[in-house]
């Protein structure tokens, strides 16, 4: 069995990257890349923690991260292909609508 | 009782269901739906017809079937159970029979209307709105109480005012349901006055509630004059509905509308509601109880309203040219007719009653039996008359002629419309009309204003016999005077007619079997025997005069425009006589009158409040406005120098700082990320550095 | 001689991770990075096998190596002017 | 209830193995008696050897172990590959050919140059044509590798091999028979449709890598196309796992193998296509159909407007691998379509043969599987060279709005005829 801290420390390395990703990429799509980097992480902590308290619904809760995963990759690259049509760019620091 | 009481509901939940379907999908619908409503109507009367048998097989002839109230649901509920409004219908003889009469005459002029407006625009409309002005009709002949019967009543004048302005790119079809809206209104405004005050009165609006409580509420909270006025709302609202006297004006006009919505108003549906609704009042004009004192103010004037407007009309009818207005004031006369009846024999039950002895209720089923009749002749001249419209496309009689060739069915079912309506042995007309006149000569005897009401109402057969046969020949005898090329109606149409003109002949007849009309319609007393067997010979007499007076009507006419010996011309010779065709043919200038009143009086009361609004009360408030704008003007130098002064100081202030605040907001997400991001690391750190104090702080104690 | 093959297993597949992780946020070129994504994944995948969750794994196989690459290289290519387009406020797409 | 010509390929590759170790410790003896030290090698493949030592039988040496499977893999890959993947090839072109009214492809061994007789005048048009294939991956062995400039190398590089692999992955769970399969899982549907699923990354990136324009929209096309109709095939096995309960190809074809309806001798079988799923059956093959890319749906590669589509820019053996290993996805998945609703090997059986003790089936559950492959492989070779290209708006329209709402209808179905308990799972 694999020690459950080599595994927490893995999910949490992946997190950091992740989290790298999503604060200095200035490229929308790695953003949302880096966001499936982090949102494996935590799925990841789910299958390991159901492996070892050995109750099937972690893996349960794990499919469901998998699939919230999908649904927002896809409608996050809606957003960034309708932010492209009107504003001609992806790149987060140019996109300032949200501004004031 | 009736065995599945359901079933009643079914009666008007056909036709409802038929309208919403057809107001839907109609346009989907193959004939606009028309099919669909045929089988709705043709489903309404079959449960008509089984409920009719079954009042009959219950009450039996001669005996009486227990009104039956079948219960719906509380519509509008109330501390006091029983006074609280419910959705119910109610079954007796007169509704059943009023059903199937309805029922029947709906589904035979619905599928005349399938030919008759088989090439129309708009077919979806016109179905839906008639099988919703039949949901109408049939719902106000069943309801129980006051309200409900209102209720389906104003649904009819709906439908009335949409079907007579169906073909509303005529401005003058527009205009007639205008009118026919407006002036049934002021009638229907006296009807809703009169349910209040049953309402304030009885606490009630059921029949047989108010018919029950009339004893022990008179004379205390139902005074005498109350009475008086309650019948007399009330007809005024059957005034405005069947077109009496003062407010006949509209109906001539509703003849815009399609013929088969004509026919629908005049035979089936509307103009007879309002004769139910008399018929209804019954239990205002007639008292169960001997302590009551009849209001027999009432009763004269639903009399003499009756009888002055039976000849009014007729008058009006003999000069008209235009086949349908001749048939719609021929309407009016013969609804005043039953008006009469009913209020003939209305005085006699009532006087009756009053001296404890037993009622006699012939003028009633007299009147309705008058009303059973018509309707089948009715339909059938109305139908008759759409199917010549249809063949020669117009209205106007001096443009037919010898259409009796080229129509050889619709000729043939005229004539015998013809002859119910002037009242011609063996026709259904005769009978009843008979029967109303002999009646009203009876009340004579009680009040010898009877008498002159008995006179105008043969003068009415005679006038009715002769325009009738004026129309007749005018249309079908002598020459073609038109430039079209008249054909038979399709089976559709025609169908229906002899179906009708079958009737014409029975439904006279009918009472033969049943001994007396009125064990169908029953009110209070069944009928003892038929008037023409086993009556006095003087019945016999005045059923012989008013037969006799048609006759020589028919002749009249026979002489005037069929053979033209007498030309029509020397009735206008004279100037007294050229003055009454002039006043005939403007109606008594009755319409010119109420159009001038409208002019003057209510357009001149609008500009005089007008004039009193501008002026008056326009120049107080403007007053008042530039007090203010004084007042104001002071105010303002203070709220800008001073006020202003601080409140600008302040957000000169608040719009520096946040100038530089929202430098802070960048729009860039990742900016706001990162302070998310050290949010959680503070937030992390807290609580270690938290659980690290707490251990230190333990580790302090011990 | 015991040797934890397990461990091993999961040392190796975290390496992978890791540096596969960091390879798809630091890279230049985009489609690269969603291909290092898909890489990733799956070998997050494999670390579920290490934990006896066959069937986690094989969904993670079929949508993070089937599913959501594809679709970020179909963002990818539909939010550039041009075929290869290199030019970026990165260097590079 | 046929039998399967190899009972178990495992123990027959292991039989196989044990055999070569003979023939090698056998020489491993011989080279003892000059290199003394070899000797104890010798022992140690040695099974008598072994049992004197003490320790335990040859088979369950980790060696043995790993050898036997990487045997019972390559058995099947040259199975899949080197038999039925020419065989496929062979069959498409002589079929169209055919069906085009021509004699189509002609090498045959006799149109071979070292054919030794009558060689002045060979009939290179008579031959049956097996060896057209060969005759072709030769040329394009031979044939340069070119990389476009301006490519990005390494994915051009990788996506062929992402693709090859992955379609070589479905047969290390897909059962040939009750016998002949490498692995038996219990997910093992589940497995063959990660594989598939793993073709259209490799497409999209060989299409992006290659710096062309036709590539990239091929390869665009490809990824759309296979998104939109792997979803409703997906959807549709969720509909017969309704009726399986199970995911295991084994298990799924031990339900079929009864018979529905008797009529004397005759009897229908329980395959699923004769049971509610058949509208699943329907949107499984024609998402299957679009999964291989055949002609109505082949719009990532239509040569009329895209070249070659994204395979445009590989030439030599690497276009050879994209392009043959086609035919290896349709085995696979006509393999599928018979495994999910056809029954997969279940066949009626005739007789046995013995042969030195061993019951040898005269018709085994191989060839039944094989017929049944074949023949639903020709009807699509059949659809493809019968109906034309459909537009790839078209495509995508089939895909998202027909087929998905059909597999969804399947699913109620199946969960109706379920829960009704119209049917009974065997």
């Amino acid at each position: 069995m694999i020690p459950l801290q080599y595994e927490l420390l893995l999910s949490a390395m992946l997190l950091c990257i992740g989290l790298y990703g999503v604060l200095a990429r200035r490229n929308g799509i790695i953003v949302l890349m880096s966001i499936e980097i982090i949102l494996n992480a935590s799925i990841l902590n789910f299958v390991a923690f159901s492996s070892y308290s050995g109750d099937a619904s972690g893996q349960v809760f794990a499919l469901l991260g998998i699939a919230v995963a999908a649904a927002e990759a896809a409608v996050g690259l809606a957003v960034f292909l309708g932010i492209y049509q009107t504003h001609g760019t992806i790149e987060l620091d140019k996109i300032r609508f949200l501004k004031w | 009782m009736i065995a599945y009481e359901w079933v009643v509901w079914l009666i008007l939940l056909f036709p409802l269901a038929a309208f919403v379907l057809i107001g839907v999908l109609g346009r989907y619908l193959p004939e606009g739906g028309g099919h669909v409503a045929v089988g709705a109507m043709a489903g309404s009367f079959v449960l008509s017809l089984y409920v009719f048998i079954q009042v009959l097989q219950q009450g039996g002839l001669g005996g009486a079937f227990t009104p039956q109230t079948i219960e719906g649901f509380v519509w509008i509920p109330s501390l006091l159970p029983e006074n609280s409004i419910k959705i119910s219908l109610l079954i007796d003889n007169l509704s059943a029979l009023m059903l199937v009469l309805v029922s029947f005459l709906c589904l035979l002029i619905f599928i005349y209307s399938l030919g008759y407006m088989h090439e129309e625009e708009g077919k979806p409309r016109y179905y839906a709105e008639v099988s919703l002005f039949a949901t109408g009709m049939l719902g106000t002949v069943s309801a129980d109480n006051f309200l409900q019967l209102l209720i389906f009543w104003e649904i009819m004048g709906l439908c009335s005012y949409l079907l007579i302005g169906f073909w509303d790119r005529k401005p003058e079809a527009a205009a007639a349901a205008k009118k026919a809206f407006l002036v049934t209104r002021i009638g229907d405004v006296l009807f809703l006055v009169g349910v209040l005050v049953i309402w304030n009165v009885f606490a009630t609006l059921s029949f047989g509630e108010i018919q029950r409580k009339m004893a022990s509420l008179y004379p205390g909270t139902l005074t005498p004059q109350l009475l008086t006025l309650i019948p007399l709302l009330l007809f005024g609202g059957a005034v405005g509905k069947s077109a009496q006297f003062p407010l006949h004006a509209w109906l001539p006009d509703a003849m815009e509308g399609p013929t088969t919505v004509s026919a629908l108003i005049h035979a089936a549906t509307m103009v007879k509601a309002g004769v139910y609704l008399t018929a209804r009042a019954f239990i205002f004009l007639v008292p169960l109880s001997s302590a009551v004192e009849p209001p027999f103010t009432a009763i004269l004037v639903i009399a003499a309203i009756g009888g002055f407007t039976t000849l009014f009309a007729a008058t009006m009818a003999v000069v008209n040219f235009d086949i349908k207005r001749v048939l719609a004031f021929s309407t009016i006369s013969q609804l005043a007719y039953m008006f009469l009846g009913l209020g003939a024999g209305a005085y006699i039950m009532a006087t009756d009653v009053s001296r404890g002895e037993a009622v006699d209720s012939a003028g009633y089923s007299a009147a309705l039996y008058h009303l059973f009749n018509h309707a089948f002749f009715k339909a059938l001249l109305f139908l008759g008359a759409g199917s010549v419209i249809h063949a020669v496309n117009t209205n106007d009689m001096r443009e037919m002629g010898g259409l009796s060739k080229p129509l050889p069915v619709t000729s043939k079912v005229m004539l015998f419309g013809a002859l119910a309506l002037a009242g011609i042995v063996p026709f259904s007309g005769f009978f009843s009309k008979g029967e109303i006149l002999s009646v009203t000569f009876d009340a004579g005897s009680l009040n010898s204003g009877f008498y002159l009401l008995w006179a105008l109402g043969v003068g009415t057969a005679f006038l009715t016999a002769f325009y009738t046969f004026r129309l007749w020949f005018m249309t079908f005898r002598g020459e073609y005077r038109g430039h079209q090329h008249p054909h038979e109606s399709p089976p559709v149409m025609t169908v229906p007619l002899m179906i009708l003109a079958g009737f014409t002949l029975v439904s006279g007849l009918l009472a033969y079997p049943m001994q007396g009309f009125g064990n169908l319609v029953f009110f209070q007393r069944p009928e003892a025997a038929f008037p023409l067997l086993g009556v006095p010979f003087q019945h016999l007499l005045l059923e012989g005069v008013s037969m006799g007076v048609a006759v020589l009507g028919l002749a009249l006419a026979w002489a005037v425009y069929a053979t033209k010996r007498v030309p029509a011309e020397r009735f206008t010779a004279s100037r007294g006589g050229a003055f009454i065709h002039r006043m005939l043919t403007k109606r008594y200038w009755i319409d010119d009158a109420y159009d001038a009143f409208g002019r003057t009086v209510v357009y001149g009361t609008a500009r005089a409040l007008d004039w009193f609004d501008r002026r008056v009360i326009d120049g107080i408030v403007n007053g008042v406005g530039r007090a203010g704008v004084v007042v104001a003007t002071g105010t303002d130098r203070f709220d800008r120098q001073v006020v202003d002064g601080a409140v600008n100081a302040i957000s000169l202030e608040t719009v520096r700082t946040s100038l530089r605040l929202r430098q802070r907001q960048t729009g860039q997400v990742q900016s706001y990320a990162w302070v998310v991001v050290l949010g959680i690391v503070v937030v992390i750190a807290l609580m270690f550095g938290l659980s690290f104090l707490q251990r230190w702080w333990s580790g302090l104690g011990r | 001689m015991d040797v934890d093959w397990e461990l091993i297993a999961f040392l190796v597949l975290g390496a992978f991770e890791v540096i596969g992780s960091i390879l798809v946020v630091t890279n230049k070129r985009m489609v690269r990075a969603a291909f290092w994504l898909a890489m990733t994944l799956v070998t997050i995948g494999a670390i579920y096998l290490l934990f006896l969750s066959e069937f986690v794994f094989l969904i993670q196989v079929i949508v993070y190596a089937g599913a959501v690459p594809v679709l970020f290289v179909f963002g990818i290519m539909l939010t550039r002017r041009t075929i290869m387009d290199e030019a970026g406020p990165e260097g590079g797409p | 209830m046929s039998a399967p010509l190899i009972p178990n390929l495992f123990e027959v590759c292991e039989v196989l193995v044990l055999a070569i170790v003979w023939v090698i410790d056998q020489i491993l003896y011989a080279l003892a008696g000059l290199i003394p030290p070899l000797t104890g090698l010798a022992q140690w493949f040695d099974p008598v050897a072994r049992q004197r030592l003490g320790m335990g039988p040859l088979g369950s040496e980790l060696l043995i172990v790993v050898i036997t499977w990487l045997i019972a893999v390559t058995v099947i890959v040259i199975w899949a590959t080197l038999v039925n993947l020419l065989t496929m090839m062979w069959v498409e072109r002589k079929f169209y050919s055919r069906l085009q009214d021509r004699y189509g492809i002609m090498i045959s061994i006799w149109s071979l140059p070292f054919w030794p007789f009558n060689r002045a005048r060979r009939p290179t048009h008579r031959g049956t044509g097996y060896l057209q294939n060969i005759a072709d991956g030769v040329k394009l062995l031979q044939k340069e590798n070119i990389t476009p400039r301006n490519a990005d190398s390494a994915m051009f590089h990788i996506s062929p091999v992402l693709i090859a692999s992955s379609t070589l992955m479905i047969f290390a769970a897909l059962p040939w028979s009750s016998g002949f399969y490498v692995a038996n899982l219990d997910l093992g549907i589940l497995f063959i449709f990660a594989a598939f699923s793993l073709a259209p990354l490799g497409i999209l990136i060989a299409g992006w890598s290659a710096n062309n324009k036709y590539t990239l929209v091929g390869g665009l096309r490809a990824a759309a196309m296979l998104m939109a109709y792997e979803i409703p095939m997906i959807l549709s096995v969720i509909a017969l796992v309704f009726f399986t309960g199970s995911l295991n190809p084994l298990t799924i074809v031990r339900q079929q193998d009864r018979p529905l309806v008797s009529f004397g001798a005759l009897s229908i079988p329980a395959w699923y296509v004769f049971s509610p799923q058949i509208l699943g059956f329907i949107v499984f093959s024609v998402s299957m159909m679009a999964e291989m890319e055949r002609i109505p749906f082949d719009i990532p590669e239509a040569e009329a407007e895209l070249v070659e589509g994204w395979t445009t820019e590989y030439s030599g053996m690497r276009f050879g691998l994209v392009f043959g290993f086609k035919w290896l996805r349709m085995i696979a998945g006509a393999a599928l379509i018979a495994i999910l609703y056809l029954g997969g090997w279940s066949g009626p059986v005739f007789t046995t043969l013995s042969v030195g003790g061993v019951p040898v089936p005269i018709v085994p559950e191989e060839a039944w599987f094989l017929l049944k492959i074949y023949l639903i492989s020709v009807v699509f070779i059949w659809i493809s060279w019968s109906v034309p290209r459909v537009r790839i708006d078209q495509i995508l329209n089939i895909g998202w709005k027909k087929l998905i709402p059909y597999s969804l209808g399947a699913i109620i179905i199946a969960a109706a005829a379920i829960a009704s308990g119209l049917w009974s799972v065997g």
